[in-house]
């Protein structure tokens, strides 16, 4: 609320700034071109000013919203305001990407509004990094869908939040349109400074709106460990930047790409040991960022958690949009990836000498592959669904970084492309349920949803989301899925990453109809969650995470025998059936290469598509050509999927509680993948113990050994004092002597400086 | 003869004051006796006109004003002292003599004799600084001592008080020996007791190869006798019990006469060895010009004391709890502060201020002196009512505990003080320190002015217990009887609150009054003005430029390889 | 400086000096150095030792004569008279010392009817 | 005019023990708002220029002769960075007089004058343009701080006030003794005693690499122990905790930066040849400050320790900026003054406010604030999240230039040439170690977010009667004193400039940036130019030449040369 205060008195002074002249850009284009062929296609073109709408409008209403919390606004004013807004984003987007798409692709505008961190780092020689926005098709292809989405997911959240209307509503949809505006920062920025802003700006939104339900411990905890595990990856962001601005002077991306001709046409020539190692490992800081951001392995514990969210934010952030930042800055920054692909010689015999085995590339794509598959495996053992849906997430995460990693970006785009709709369908449909039966997530409690009266739609969403995220045939998720096993199977080395892929998408088309057949098919059944209280007519004003210690129980069970579900509004059924439609039509993006037409033509594309797939493609699937092959593997894999969980999860189950899986007893295995493979202990045991300990330690080495060492300091001449004063006798002779040894001492030292 | 009195006027005034006092003292009328104190002021204020008026220069031909600027050094110091001192004297017998419980007897009042030694004492404080002679300066020195005994005696009529006299006047009879001893030897060494003389034997000494054995264990003796005047180590173990014991006014008076005349015989006497290194002086008007040390071995043996001194007045005051015996503690790290600029000298221009060592000590004598006046003040102001009805001093810092709560002005003046003793800025204090450590560098003791600053930091922990017990802590029981003099039935309050006052105006005013013409410091570099021997400037050693090396100035060794006795 | 020869030679600054006889023959400058040295020291010594203040007095009076000795010897030895004049500077003083003492020590006999000086130990650390 | 801002506090706090209790408040605040508009006339009189001017703005220069035996005059001045160090005093001074008005009502007329003092005493630091004038400042800071801390301060008072007057009274006379001797080597030279400061600058540069060397170690005694650098900071948390709001404010906003600005001012352009032989060392101990510290405050349960520890960690990186010796972290650095001053100083506010209200700052006792006071919690975050060095605002912009600047502090690594390196001591190692510091930042930071005002409300027992956990108890009466639960208007004034200066010095640093330019880089080349000194004590080329052209493309040859 201050926020927008601070904001109206300041906007005067910057009036002269955001006079939206569009900047020059430096001409980085041309200069490149002329070292490059294939750089010289990249042009740069004048795109009106307009496009600072895309962030500012969703800031306007995250400002707005700040100002109904301080007026004390009771009602869903800022909900609607904030739709308004995103809407008109949204709006300024399209008219953005046709004009983009105007100009045939391979372009770049940027659009300069004021400046930002820009100081000289030597006389005349400047660190610059602007609030400019960066505009090209891979721009485009991202705001389409953040912006769609989060003005779809604002009105679902009107809804759902609706038990909370008053400061928690104003707050939330501050945050959700503080989000948005760092999500375009990070996308549109024209500089990587810029990206991380909006980096650190989403983590923030994240962290908040994770807390959302703050009086809820988990909540806190889990958003403190989302936004600490995110400085992690920011800190490998921080220092991308740092090592990037040293070797090429500028980190924004027109002048960058022209820099790096020389690398990638050594890249090109096969002579990777010609590429410093300073430069190679630009690549694997960004990978750590992006592995943060993304919650890879050995990062991701923080997502699942961040479900202690509301669910609109696990829809937008967690699912569709800011977790593929990390795929973003990779797409992004491809063609610094390019230039890594060797080992990085150089580091043996320093401490990080075991990264000299490795190139940035394979560690993204192992990383995400590995991520994958665990994430899978965690997902199938839960019984919150909406934890499923966040190993999903993660799980779909790590097939994107894949993709990046044998080099498909397109694939990794179309995939967050697609997944973006579909998953956001699917966290909308459970958040449904949710919203619907007081917070019980459980799918031991929950069944036959789907035929209760008003939750028809609900059901079909989900199921339309269940089968994009099964990659059954011919869905959206379905032809993504596709290209990037495809391409993992064509490139030969990455043979093994292939295999953990496929088989992770048998899992997931298991795990995702898992959920499917249990709750929202099957007899009818319910238990609602212990949200009760937020139904009753006090309690309103509490949010869901406001447990009472005392008399709750009592009046659960009072409040359970009269619990009726109630379906949702008009508002979140419009938002998913209008979803679910887009995630079916997301499929046409495959034929009509709408996606593959924003990737290619983006500017790092074509940056790296100096460097040449050389060492890509002609591996075979069964002798197959994997492209061709993947329609029909895949599609069986899926459909083995969806069949086992059928046989184990539908036919003849009676009860919510119980299923045919149950007699499957896989023992420790299962517990394990129940209890996530006990990583969060693992990671709790090994690093954040010692470093409680060593923290404590720290603070007794301050305390007794630092400060322990001034008092001493303070302590001598007091102990000083204390031992001369007993030469203070008080007796006349005792001085006498007394003076008249140090007069014979002070003689003896005479004789002594005499010689 | 009319030439060598022409230079004592001030002191002849204030002797002929000190006859009038005595005979005023005797009178049977109360009023007559309270004459004494106005008189004694008059006398001093006239001494210090006569001094400043009538002395002449070049009366010391190394000192050219040193005589005039130490008589008037001490007149003003001496005006404070004597505000303080007013109502000491016979405070109990004219308490019962007023209430008519005793008759006046003249043989058992004192208050004239005590005015008399006191301004005998300032007399022989200015007989110091205009000493020429060794004897003169022998007889100076006895006379600064031998009335401070008795007053010592007279102060109070408690115990304590005798036990101070009986230590005071022993240790000072053996100290006094000790630099009549040495003074023997500085004569036997030179065959002359003229300082001039002096001088010029020890510059050929020391150009002959060193100034030969007699005159250095003459010297050496002196400076350590010397030492028991400015409460030095190793003849400081006196000062913490005769301070304490005595009334706190005359600790005041002790704290500054005896010092202030064993400053001035220490800066007559070393000047006659000069800092010449090897013997003989070192004073050269050029920047560029190189100065020595003191000879070896004076310079090492002054070195070690002004050390031991500064550390451990420094740290025996940390533990104290009696107030008066931290700042007998201070009163002696304070000399060893003042002996690094001694030892430091004259530095290389002779006549610039900061970097002379005798315009430091001057400048700290008169910040000391103030300073010292204005704490003592509040303590001579306070007594305490002891359960008997008696009264007594107040010395435990449980007496001062909450002093601000009780005495708002005198808790101001107290801390004024004390952070003018602690050195803080802008007070006074702060200045008179800074010529310290700038003459300590420019004569080039890294270690000594080091170890200056690490002591000031020890003693800022024991001045800061002054500090807040008086003004931050609450009065403690034994506080709650502790009044002022404001109460007391009796006497010189006003002198006394006078006097505070004062003191605590020149503590603040001094260093902030140098845009107009007062400047202590302008006084102080006129005052250690330093002066060449015509014609006896040393050879010069590389003197083309003067590149401070890190390490202190080495000094140059006292090359006396081959005996010389006398002739 | 080696002090070792200082001292070793001082036995050959002898008393005679030009014109003027040695006063007693072989007793050179020394020889009353050592005895006013002499003296100095055991004054000292029973400073250091004794109780009673009145011996204590004494004592500080040997020294002062101790020295007064040293600068007959010395007056002799540069044949000018400046040390006899300080003799009696010295002798003046110590007489005026001697009145103060006695006046203090009554005064302290009175309070504590004991001439031990060990006794006034109040005031200490 | 500079003599104004220093003589009206003075003037106030003059006039201060002679008014009713009443009065008092509002006369301190006139005594420190007045200065703030007279500063803000300066500056708005100066216009633009002031930014660009490189070394002192010469029409606010003004000598009154003092001392001239000592050498000492009263010289007044003003450059850029002074010149934003005293905006930031100035600004913070009617925020500590609003802060205390209901935590302080006992000794009110005390308190506000020793609180102008400091005002004065600070002001008149960064305004100094004569040693001993900066040092009399330097040094007359710490009696107001002795005093309100041992007055106002909570239980441990008194001996928090010690150390801290000891500690850094000790330090300091080191550093005297170390001003000393550069003055005396100038007088040597010419004669004449002088504390100028231009004329020492000029002086001590020409002082043998080795001299530098020490002197360099002993203002760094006294300096560092005011920043507080690693090994030198256990008297702050003691006096942080200890002191009354307004206390820990100021130190925290301003009496800090009085050390890292005596670095910036007075050590490195004297002894450059000093900075660079200290810089690996520093730069460790900054490093260790800002990491291991970091971790100290992680297990802290006292709000305001932690934030005092915090304090000693973010200084840390200030350090790191200023030792990396080039301009980007010397401007870094000295963003970092003012944004610390601001967010740490609005954190100790807050923790103020919490603490007048419920007496207590264990996070063992209290927590979830947000429920009961969301406009303080608000205020909470926000400044939290700027302390944590979010980008947009204030704090990023700094701790990234100064982990920048200690990166570029070398212009080769792995083998390979930097183009945007500046020749320096430092070098990546250092950024990425430091770096982790910033996750530990986070660490702490929200922790104590998450105890404080996220969570379960929970309330100290003898402050609620309704026991822990009641969220319905938020409106009603049974709080401390005469505050409502949240805060006041007045509370929310005293923090809304600090909030704006944040974002604003968050989102557009610019004329900040632009303004410390100059003198950053003429810094820069005093160091450059002291490698000459340092090299002649090493007895040879230990740094290497400064490549001829910046300007290379990445893949010059010898770049190439070195990857081999």
């Amino acid at each position: 609320m201050m926020m927008d205060q601070m904001m109206s008195s300041l906007s005067p002074s910057f009036a002269p700034v955001w006079s939206l002249a569009l900047s020059g850009g430096g001409g980085g284009g041309g200069e490149g071109g002329s070292a490059l062929g294939v750089l010289a296609s990249l042009k740069e073109v004048p795109l009106s000013a307009m496009v600072w709408l895309i962030p500012g409008l969703p800031l306007l209403g995250a400002l707005l919203a700040g100002l109904c919390a301080v007026l004390k606004v009771r009602s869903k004013l800022p909900a609607w305001l904030m739709v308004l807004c995103l809407a008109g984003s949204f709006a300024v987007t399209f008219w953005m990407y046709q004009q983009v798409a105007a100009t045939g692709g391979s372009t770049f505008a940027v659009v300069h509004l004021f400046d930002w961190i820009n100081f000289n780092w030597a006389p005349g020689k400047a660190f610059v990094a602007n609030f400019s926005l960066y505009v090209d098709p891979l721009t485009c292809l991202w705001m389409l869908f953040v912006t769609g989405l989060a003005a779809c997911i604002a009105l679902y959240a009107s809804e759902y939040m609706s038990h909370d209307v008053g400061p928690g509503y104003c707050r939330f949809f501050f945050a959700f349109g503080l989000f948005v505006f760092s999500m375009a920062c990070l996308v549109m920025g024209d500089n990587l400074l810029l990206l991380y802003l909006g980096w650190e700006g989403v983590g923030l939104c994240s962290y908040l709106l994770i807390g959302y339900f703050y009086q809820k411990p988990s909540a806190v905890a889990a958003a403190k460990k989302a936004f600490i595990l995110n400085r992690i990856g920011d800190l490998g962001l921080a220092l991308a930047i740092m090592l990037i601005f040293v070797k090429f002077g500028t980190i924004e991306y027109a002048k960058l790409w022209p820099m790096l001709t020389q690398y990638l046409q050594m890249a090109a020539a096969g002579q990777f040991d010609q590429i410093p190692t300073s430069v190679q490992l630009i690549a694997v800081l960004l990978t750590l960022a992006a592995f943060g951001k993304s919650a890879q392995l050995p990062l991701y514990v923080w997502l699942p958690d961040a479900m202690e969210g509301p669910t609109p934010v696990s829809a937008l952030i967690h699912a569709a949009t800011m977790v593929t930042a990390g795929v973003y800055l990779i797409a992004r920054t491809l063609p610094l990836f390019q230039i890594s692909v060797a080992p990085l010689a150089g580091l043996e015999g320093t401490w990080f000498g075991f990264v000299s085995q490795i190139s940035a590339l394979e560690i993204v794509a192992y990383g995400g592959g590995l991520t994958a598959l665990l994430a899978a495996t965690i997902g199938m053992a839960q019984f919150d669904i909406k934890r499923i849906m966040a190993y999903s997430t993660v799980s779909q995460l790590g097939f994107m970084f894949a993709g990046l990693g044998v080099l498909a970006s397109y694939g990794a785009a179309f995939h967050v492309f697609t997944h973006a709709f579909f998953k956001a369908t699917l966290f909308l449909a459970c958040g449904a349920v949710m919203h619907g039966f007081a917070g019980q997530l459980d799918l031991r409690k929950l069944s036959g949803v789907m035929w209760m009266k008003g939750w028809l739609i609900v059901g079909l969403a989900m199921l339309v989301g269940c089968l994009n995220l099964a990659g059954v045939p011919f869905t959206a998720g379905y032809f993504s899925k596709d290209v990037i096993l495809a391409e993992a199977f064509s490139v030969g080395h990455f043979r093994p990453l292939a295999w953990i892929l496929l088989f992770t998408a048998l899992l997931t088309a298991y795990y995702t109809f898992r959920v499917f057949f249990r709750v929202f098919v099957g007899p009818k059944h319910y238990e609602p969650g212990d949200e009760l209280h937020a139904h009753d007519d006090h309690g309103h004003d509490h949010g869901h995470g406001d447990k009472h210690d005392h008399g709750h129980d009592a009046k659960g069970h009072d409040a359970k025998a009269h619990f009726h579900p109630h379906p949702p509004g008009w508002a979140i059924n419009t938002v998913l059936a209008l979803l679910a439609i887009a995630s079916i039509a997301a499929a046409f993006a495959y034929p009509t290469y709408f996606v593959k037409g924003l990737v290619d033509t983006s500017t790092a594309q074509v940056a790296a598509g100096a460097a040449g797939h050389t060492h890509v493609g002609g591996a075979t699937i069964f002798g197959y050509d994997p492209h061709k092959a993947m329609y029909y593997i895949s599609g069986i894999v899926g459909a083995v999927g969806i069949i086992t969980a059928f046989f184990l999860h539908y036919l003849g189950r009676r009860t919510a509680a119980t299923s045919a899986a149950d007699n499957l007893n896989l023992g420790a295995l299962q517990r394990a993948a129940q209890n996530k493979w006990y990583v969060d202990e693992f990671y709790n045991f090994t690093i954040r113990l010692p470093l409680k300990v060593l923290s404590h330690i720290f603070h007794m080495l301050d305390k007794l050994v630092v400060d322990g060492l001034v008092n001493l300091a303070g302590l001598l001449p007091r102990a000083g004092g204390a031992g001369l004063r007993p030469s203070q006798s008080g007796v006349l002779h005792g001085y006498a002597v007394a003076m008249a040894a140090g007069i014979g001492v002070l003689g003896l030292v005479a004789l002594l400086a005499l010689r | 003869m009319i030439e060598k009195i022409s230079t004592l006027w001030p002191e002849i005034a204030l002797f002929m004051t000190t006859c009038v006092v005595m005979l005023l003292g005797l009178s049977a009328n109360l009023n007559i006796r309270k004459l004494c104190a106005p008189v004694s002021a008059a006398g001093l204020i006239i001494a210090g006109v006569l001094a400043f008026g009538t002395t002449p220069e070049n009366l010391s031909s190394t000192l050219p004003h040193f005589a005039m600027y130490g008589k008037l050094l001490a007149a003003v110091v001496g005006l404070l002292l004597l505000g303080l001192l007013t109502g000491v004297a016979d405070r109990q017998y004219e308490a019962l003599v007023a209430s008519g419980r005793e008759r006046f007897d003249p043989i058992r009042t004192v208050r004239g004799e005590f005015y008399a030694f006191f301004l005998f004492s300032i007399t022989g404080l200015m007989l110091c600084a205009g000493a020429t002679n060794l004897i003169w300066l022998f007889l100076a020195l006895e006379l600064v001592s031998l009335p401070t005994y008795v007053m010592i005696a007279l102060s109070s009529g408690r115990e304590r008080a005798m036990e101070s006299a009986v230590k005071y006047f022993f240790l000072g009879a053996l100290g006094a020996a000790i630099f009549l001893f040495g003074f023997v030897f500085i004569y036997g060494a030179t065959g002359s007791v003229e300082l001039a003389e002096i001088t010029r034997t020890f510059v050929a000494q020391g150009r002959d190869g060193g100034i030969n054995a007699i005159g250095l264990l003459g010297v050496l003796l002196a400076i350590l006798g010397l030492c028991f005047k400015i409460a030095a180590v190793p003849m400081h173990l006196y000062t913490p019990d005769v301070y304490q014991g005595a009334a706190s006014p005359v600790t005041a008076m002790l704290a500054f006469v005896p010092k202030a005349a064993g400053f001035y015989s220490l800066i007559l006497i070393l000047a006659c060895v000069g800092w010449g290194g090897g013997g003989g002086l070192t004073v050269t008007q050029s920047a560029a010009g190189s100065h020595g040390a003191l000879p070896s071995p004076i310079g090492e043996v002054l070195t070690i004391i002004a050390v031991l001194t500064m550390t451990i007045g420094n740290v025996l005051a940390v533990m104290q709890s009696s107030v008066k015996r931290v700042l007998a503690y201070s009163s002696i790290a304070h000399s060893g502060y003042m002996l690094v600029a001694l030892i430091a000298g004259p530095g290389p221009f002779g006549t610039d201020m900061p970097s002379n060592g005798f315009a430091a000590v001057m400048m700290y004598l008169l910040s000391y002196g103030i300073t010292n006046v204005a704490v003592f003040s509040v303590l001579a102001v306070l007594e305490r009512r002891q359960a008997d009805g008696t009264i007594d001093e107040v010395d435990g810092f449980g007496e001062i505990r909450g002093l601000r709560k009780r005495h708002t002005g005198l808790a101001a003046i107290f801390s004024l003080g004390i952070l003018g003793l602690m050195g803080f800025p802008p007070l006074f204090g702060f200045f008179a320190k800074l010529p310290l450590f700038q003459s300590g560098w420019a004569g080039g003791h890294m270690a000594l002015v080091l170890i200056l600053g690490i002591n000031s930091a020890i003693a800022a922990y024991y001045y800061l217990r002054l500090l807040s017990a008086a003004l931050l802590d609450s009065p403690e029981a034994s506080a709650r009887n502790v009044e002022s003099f404001e109460r007391a039935p009796l006497a010189g309050r006003d002198m006394a609150g006078y006097c505070a006052v004062l003191a605590m105006v020149g503590l603040i005013v001094l260093p902030l009054f140098q845009v107009s013409g007062l400047q202590p410091t302008r006084w102080a570099s006129d005052a250690g003005e330093y002066k060449a021997i015509p014609g006896l400037e040393p050879s010069r050693n590389n003197a083309t430029t003067l590149a401070p090396a890190p390490q202190p100035v080495p000094a140059p060794e006292a090359r006396a390889d081959s005996p010389q006795a006398a002739r | 400086m080696d002090t070792t020869m200082t001292m070793s030679m001082l036995p050959t600054l002898v008393l005679a000096q030009g014109p003027v006889p040695e006063l007693v023959p072989g007793i050179t400058l020394f020889h009353y150095l050592a005895v006013s040295g002499i003296m100095f020291v055991l004054g000292l010594i029973g400073f250091l030792t004794r109780r009673n203040l009145i011996v204590m007095f004494l004592c500080t009076e040997l020294m002062f004569q101790a020295a007064g000795i040293a600068l007959i010897a010395f007056g002799r030895f540069h044949l000018n008279h400046t040390g006899e004049a300080f003799v009696i500077f010295v002798l003046t003083v110590a007489a005026a010392e001697a009145a103060l003492a006695l006046a203090l020590v009554v005064l302290l006999f009175r309070r504590k009817e004991t001439l031990d000086g060990s006794v006034w130990t109040s005031m200490k650390g | 005019m500079l003599l104004l801002l220093i003589l009206l506090p003075l003037a106030a706090a003059i006039l201060v023990p002679f008014l009713g209790k009443r009065q008092v408040w509002g006369v301190a605040l006139l005594g420190t708002l007045l200065p703030l508009i007279a500063g803000m006339v300066i500056w708005l009189s100066l216009g633009i220029d002031w930014r660009s001017s490189n070394g002192d703005i010469s029409s606010l220069n003004q000598t009154i002769p003092w001392m001239p035996d000592l050498g000492v005059t009263i010289r007044l001045g003003l450059d850029s960075v002074s010149g934003l160090l005293v905006l930031l005093t100035l600004i913070l001074g009617p925020i500590m007089v609003l802060c205390s008005k209901t935590a302080i009502t006992e000794r009110v007329r005390t308190y506000y004058g020793w609180i102008l003092v400091l005002q004065a005493a600070m002001t008149g630091v960064f305004c100094a343009r004569d040693l001993i004038f900066f040092y009399i400042c330097f040094e007359f800071t710490l009696i107001p701080m002795f005093v309100l801390i041992s007055l106002y301060g909570s239980t441990n008072r008194k001996a928090a006030a010690i150390k801290f007057f000891l500690y850094t009274f000790t330090g300091s006379i080191i550093a005297l003794a170390g001003l000393v001797y550069i003055a005396w080597f100038h007088a040597s030279k010419t004669g004449t005693w002088s504390f100028d400061l231009d004329v020492m600058k000029t002086a001590a540069r020409s002082m043998p690499a080795s001299t530098q060397w020490w002197l360099f170690l002993a203002l760094m005694l006294g300096f560092a122990v005011k920043v507080p650098l690693f090994p030198l900071h256990t008297w702050l948390p003691l006096a942080h905790t200890e002191a009354p709001t307004a206390g820990s404010v100021v130190l925290a906003g301003v009496l800090l930066k009085l050390g890292t600005y005596a670095i910036y001012a007075l050590a490195i352009p004297m002894l450059p040849a000093g900075a660079i032989l200290f810089t690996p060392l520093l730069a460790v101990l900054a490093i260790i400050g800002f990491v291991a510290i970091g971790l100290v405050c992680w297990v802290q349960t006292d709000v305001k320790k932690l934030v005092a520890y915090s304090s000693v960690a973010h200084l840390g990186v200030c350090m790191l900026g200023m030792f990396a010796l080039n301009p980007t972290g010397l401007q870094g650095s000295i963003l970092y003054m003012i944004n610390h001053g601001l967010s740490t100083g609005a954190l100790f506010l807050l923790i103020g406010m919490m603490y007048e209200r419920h007496h207590t700052r264990s996070m063992l006792e209290i927590g979830g604030l947000a429920k009961r006071m969301p406009i303080w919690a608000t205020f909470m975050v926000f400044f939290a999240m700027a302390s944590v060095g979010l980008p947009g605002l204030n704090g990023f912009v700094s701790e990234f230039m100064c982990l920048f600047g200690a990166w570029q502090a070398s212009d080769t690594w792995l083998g390979s040439h930097f183009v945007a390196g500046t020749p320096g001591y430092l070098g990546p190692w250092y950024a990425v170690i430091a770096g982790v510091g910033m996750v530990v930042g986070a660490m702490y930071t929200l922790l104590m977010v998450g105890k404080v005002v996220w969570g379960p409300l929970k309330l100290p027992h003898d402050d609620h009667g309704h026991g822990h956990g009641d969220s319905h108890g938020g409106h009603d009466a049974a709080h401390a004193g005469s505050l409502p639960a949240d805060l006041t208007g007045r509370e929310i004034i005293t923090l809304l400039p600090l909030a704006g200066l944040c974002l604003f010095l968050g989102l557009y640093p610019k004329p900040v940036l632009q303004a410390i330019d100059q003198s950053t880089q003429s810094t820069h080349k005093l160091i450059l130019d002291a490698r000459q000194t340092v090299r002649a004590l090493e007895g040879g080329p230990i740094i290497p030449p400064m490549p001829a052209s910046n300007n290379a493309a990445p893949a010059d040859g010898a770049e190439m040369e070195n990857a081999r």
